[in-house]
């Protein structure tokens, strides 16, 4: 068992990969010994992750470093600085590990029945695992070229996914754009990689974090890594590909996705909190991302309320959740140099914007999924064509309630806790931040009754006498999410003081990161 | 002047991404916009490469290599992974692009857009 | 394994809430129990009556998303405009933007670098 | 399908191809090259097969199944190689100073050693498998869709 | 207007770029080389292999060289997956 926590990290990373590469092999026999392999792989990984959690809230961070003789020989004997790949997993990573783990066991679940009667289902089996894998080692690795290795793996999966449906037309070009999007934001990260290698001969961020010195070669480097992992997160004004990408993509591929763009957004955090964080102009990055993050929020609603496609409404919503992290965790970068003000709000924006990331994770893909269960037997995603689909869908009404009252913040669902801690301590920072977030809350609450509405409520339309309600192991999928967000519902401090606080103090101790690493020099 | 003869590598790749967001920017065929970031590759693999050089430095392996000092490894192994990389970001645009066509009969990227607002 | 959380400024605990909507729920079934005891479904009970007309068919009685919030739209037309005149949905544009917001930013840092 | 001369002259090439290719994805460890270049120099070969000869004749020989079979082989032996070594850490070279490609040649230049470089070797022969196979299958289905058919399963 | 605004933003990327690269190091004399040198006088001794890209490939960043061989996978498991029969055959078994 030791052995196990030991290697957990590399554990997390390499058991979908291996999965990934049998998976060919085995669908070739047989479709169900590939399923369970597929779903006893990232059951597996899940647990994994929690124990590795649980190390870390015990021991601290956990460092990994790949071909050494013993996982803690960060650097070689008697040398300076490390020459091989680490993998270093603190509070934040591991938080969001977490949940890439549940969503994508609840994707792979959905997943079985609901591309059931598609072809090549073997290999979108295969790239699932492969996206999965991309995600964790995006999340946990502690280098610079392997994370845009990672970064690569994750989109090109994502892109192949998204097209995974090509007898239609809008598939194939939701992926390209995808990937195109991608391949530019890799590159774009692979130049700043280069960029600081050359002045540092490193490619260790710890390593990096400790000899940085904010040149001018540096701040270029930051804002192509900052902007670059933005836009594929998807923050306005570079937000345009999302709904396009999103949309057309089987529902369990967009709840990942959804996750993916939160591993990217963790990036970024990586990149302004740890590798520059002893360095960065703090306020003047700080007001660079509250700035597109209360664009975000408001573009995002407004675009969402006029949409009339139910996956690209709930893209645009996805666009506006997560202004509300950037604004968060922006805050808490403006006065990260402050110890006083840092302690006053800083720290309660960030676990707020943290908070909401795990909130998000939850109803987000949660939404998507009654959305893919929507189009799998309507076979449409237009909302003007639906109507009094709760006669015959039950469960999935009852779940799309749960995910509108989340997302809109009504008590006591989970998603009002983390907006006010948000609203609370940005007012402080400045008031115009938190009355957006209000006016954004109340225009996502309009627009998902509209939607309730037009889909769900009214007479039973003659087309959907044959509806019926979608098959038990997408209902599987969905309930998992939607335990997840009665469980954050009702213990919210249990929450807060195990995962939240832990990750926010992860990204504001940049030292005990670099500790980790370099604190075996001599 | 002195500077840029030094840096000259490094201004050849800028310049060469340069043109790669022009290409990306201003050109509406599908398989030229996938050029065009097949050269930003280059660009930056030409970028990479080059950090590595040291004037009058051997390939680092060592096979029957004349004494003096190597360039730097890494880099070298930065780009072997990176093309790789390009190469299947490439296979799998081009993929998308020859269905597009199937589907819209054209490559041009405001008619086959089919996704908007 | 306490429900309360306290952020520093707010006090929250959702078992009070739940407690407030179990209330709101019996009131609302104690509302409903004192309704018509004859009430039967399936029956003409259940038609809807609209002041003697024809009732339109199911199709034609649900309002489309299309009809819903239209005063909305109404009153921000002029921000629509804008806003979809920025959604194109050509992959150039997106890049274009991308260099945009890169430049811009690097601008704003190097330019607060000179200032310090 | 292209005229006899070509075609000729194509069976004959192939083969000095094939070697090149496997040359250089076996001295990975000792010259320029390794697996993905020496898998690349094979693909470059396929590919004139590819346009001397037409699509039907290729179909039959390269299946789908047998490319994917052959690269899911190549990936799983890298993978395995990096498990190996999970005695210690994950990606330790634990072929060095053993039996198996493990001695250690003396420090500087040197002729080189063929029996040298741990589990190198072996990665760069299951990365050529796979670079072959996937390059291979890439090429072929993007070839025959381009001429609306399809890879035989 | 597009082109005009594209056009500007360009050159300033363009500027930024030239301008960043003519802060790097001059060409051919790297500064900081600590990783690289200690790479180069060791790997011989520790992974044993002459070709010391291929040491660093396959044994120092051997992980990047495992996500880069799995980006293959990815993107053949890709092309496979979008250029497969869209007829409905029956699925395997």
């Amino acid at each position: 068992m030791a052995a196990l926590i030991t290697h957990s990290p590399i554990l997390i990373i390499a058991i979908p990969l291996v999965a990934a590469f049998l998976t060919p092999l085995i669908g070739m026999a047989s479709r169900k010994a590939r399923n369970t392999l597929v779903i006893v792989s990232l059951a597996f990984v899940v647990f994994l992750v929690f124990a590795l959690a649980r190390d870390i809230s015990i021991n601290g961070i956990h460092v990994y470093t790949l071909g050494a003789t013993s996982p803690g020989q960060t650097i070689p004997t008697g040398f300076m600085v490390p020459v091989r790949i680490i993998l270093e997993v603190d509070g934040m990573s591991v938080f969001f590990g977490i949940i890439w783990a549940i969503v994508s066991l609840a994707a792979a679940i959905y997943s079985l029945s609901h591309i059931a009667s598609e072809t090549g289902q073997t290999r979108f089996y295969t790239l699932l695992l492969l996206m999965v894998t991309g995600g964790f080692g995006m999340m946990f690795t502690g280098d610079l070229f392997n994370l845009f290795v990672f970064l690569e793996i994750a989109s090109i999966s994502g892109g192949a996914l998204i097209a995974y449906r090509t007898k239609y037309a809008d598939t194939l070009e939701g992926g390209f754009k995808y990937i195109v999007v991608s391949a530019i934001a890799g590159l774009m990260v692979l130049f700043a990689t280069g960029i600081l290698y050359a002045q540092y001969d490193s490619l260790n961020i710890a390593t990096l974090a400790q000899v940085i010195q904010y040149t001018t070669l540096d701040k270029i480097a930051l804002a192509l890594l900052l902007i670059a992992f933005a836009m594929k997160t998807g923050m306005v004004p570079l937000h345009l590909w999302f709904p396009d990408a999103y949309s057309v993509a089987p529902a369990s591929i967009t709840g990942m996705l959804v996750i993916t763009s939160h591993a990217c957004m963790y990036a970024a955090f990586r990149v302004c909190f740890t590798l520059y964080g002893g360095v960065i102009d703090a306020p003047v990055v700080g007001w660079i991302i509250i700035t597109f993050g209360l664009l975000t929020m408001f573009v995002g609603v407004t675009m969402a309320v006029f949409q009339k496609d139910v996956m690209r409404f709930m893209s645009y919503h996805a666009i506006s959740q997560l202004g509300y992290m950037w604004v968060g965790v922006g805050v808490g970068l403006a006065v990260l140099g402050n110890t006083e003000l840092l302690a006053t709000y800083g720290r309660d924006a960030m676990s707020g914007g943290i908070f909401h990331i795990l909130n998000h994770a939850m109803y987000k893909p949660l939404l998507f999924f009654t959305g893919g269960a929507l189009f799998h037997y309507t076979g449409t995603r237009d909302l003007t064509k639906m109507g009094g689909l709760a006669h015959k869908m039950k469960w999935t009404t009852i779940l799309y309630i749960i995910g509108t009252l989340s997302i809109s913040g009504i008590p006591p669902l989970n998603g009002f806790s983390s907006k006010i801690l948000i609203y609370e301590s940005v007012y402080q920072f400045h008031p115009i931040l938190t009355v957006t977030g209000i006016i954004v809350s109340i225009l996502t609450l309009a627009s998902f009754t509209k939607a309730f509405h037009s889909a769900f409520m009214g007479a039973e339309l003659p087309e959907y006498k044959k509806v019926k309600e979608v098959p038990k192991s997408m209902i599987i999928g969905m309930v998992i999410l939607a335990a997840g967000i009665v469980f954050i519902t009702l213990f919210p401090s249990l929450i807060v003081n195990w995962a939240i606080h832990p990750a926010a103090d992860a990204l504001i101790d940049q030292g005990a990161y670099i500790n980790a690493v370099m604190g075996a020099v001599p | 002047m002195e500077h840029i003869a030094h840096n000259f590598p490094f201004i050849a790749s800028a310049l060469l991404m340069g043109i790669a967001f022009y290409i990306i920017l201003f050109k509406k065929n599908l398989i030229k916009l996938i050029m065009g970031i097949g050269m930003l590759s280059s660009g930056v693999n030409l970028f990479i490469v080059a950090l590595g050089y040291r004037t009058g430095g051997n390939a680092p392996i060592y096979t029957d290599v004349p004494e003096g000092i190597m360039v730097l490894s890494v880099p070298q192994a930065l780009t072997l992974t990176s093309i790789v990389i390009n190469v299947a970001v490439l296979a799998l645009m081009l993929t998308m692009v020859i269905h597009t066509y199937r589907h819209t009969g054209t490559l041009d990227s405001e008619k086959s857009r089919r996704l908007k607002g | 394994m306490t429900f309360i959380f306290e952020s520093g400024y707010t006090f929250w605990n959702p078992l009070i809430w739940i407690i407030v909507f179990l209330v709101v729920a019996i009131i609302v079934y104690f509302f409903r129990r004192r309704g018509q005891k004859g009430y039967k479904k399936d029956t003409d009970q259940a038609r809807i009556f609209l002041c003697g007309e024809e009732v339109p068919e199911a199709e034609e009685r649900h309002i489309r998303v299309g009809n819903i919030y239209w005063g909305f739209f109404e009153t921000l037309k002029e921000y629509y405009k804008q806003i979809l005149r920025v959604h194109t949905g050509i992959i150039n544009d997106y890049i274009l933007w991308f260099v945009a917001v890169t430049v811009v930013s690097a601008i704003i840092l190097v330019i607060a670098g000179l200032a310090k | 399908m292209l005229s006899k001369i070509v075609r000729t002259v194509a069976n004959q090439l192939i083969v000095f191809i094939l070697i090149f290719g496997l040359y250089v994805i076996a001295h990975g460890h000792l010259t320029p090259g390794g697996g993905f270049q020496g898998g690349a120099v094979v693909v470059s070969g396929v590919v004139m097969l590819l346009v001397a000869f037409s699509s039907k004749d290729f179909k039959k020989s390269l299946r789908e199944r047998l490319l994917t079979i052959m690269e899911s082989t190549g990936a799983l032996i890298f993978a395995i190689l990096g498990f190996g070594g999970l005695g210690t850490v994950f990606f330790y070279n634990f072929l060095v100073g053993s039996p198996i490609f493990g001695r250690i040649p003396p420090t500087g230049p040197g002729p080189g050693d063929f029996w040298t470089g741990g589990f190198i070797p072996l990665m760069n022969f299951a990365v050529g498998l796979k670079v072959i196979a996937g390059l291979s299958a890439v090429i072929l289905a993007i070839a025959l869709f381009a001429r609306g058919e399809e890879m035989e399963e | 207007m597009r082109t005009v605004t594209g056009l500007i933003l360009l050159l300033v990327l363009v500027a930024f770029l030239v301008s960043g690269m003519l802060l790097i190091h001059p060409f051919g004399n790297p500064s900081p080389t600590d990783m690289d040198d200690y790479i180069i006088e060791n790997a011989q001794n520790q992974t044993g292999s002459n070709s010391v890209v291929a040491s660093v490939v396959f044994d120092y960043r051997g992980f990047d060289t495992l996500g880069e061989a799995t980006i293959l996978f990815t993107a053949v498991t890709g092309v496979l997956l979008l250029l497969r029969t869209v007829k409905h055959k029956k699925e395997n078994p």
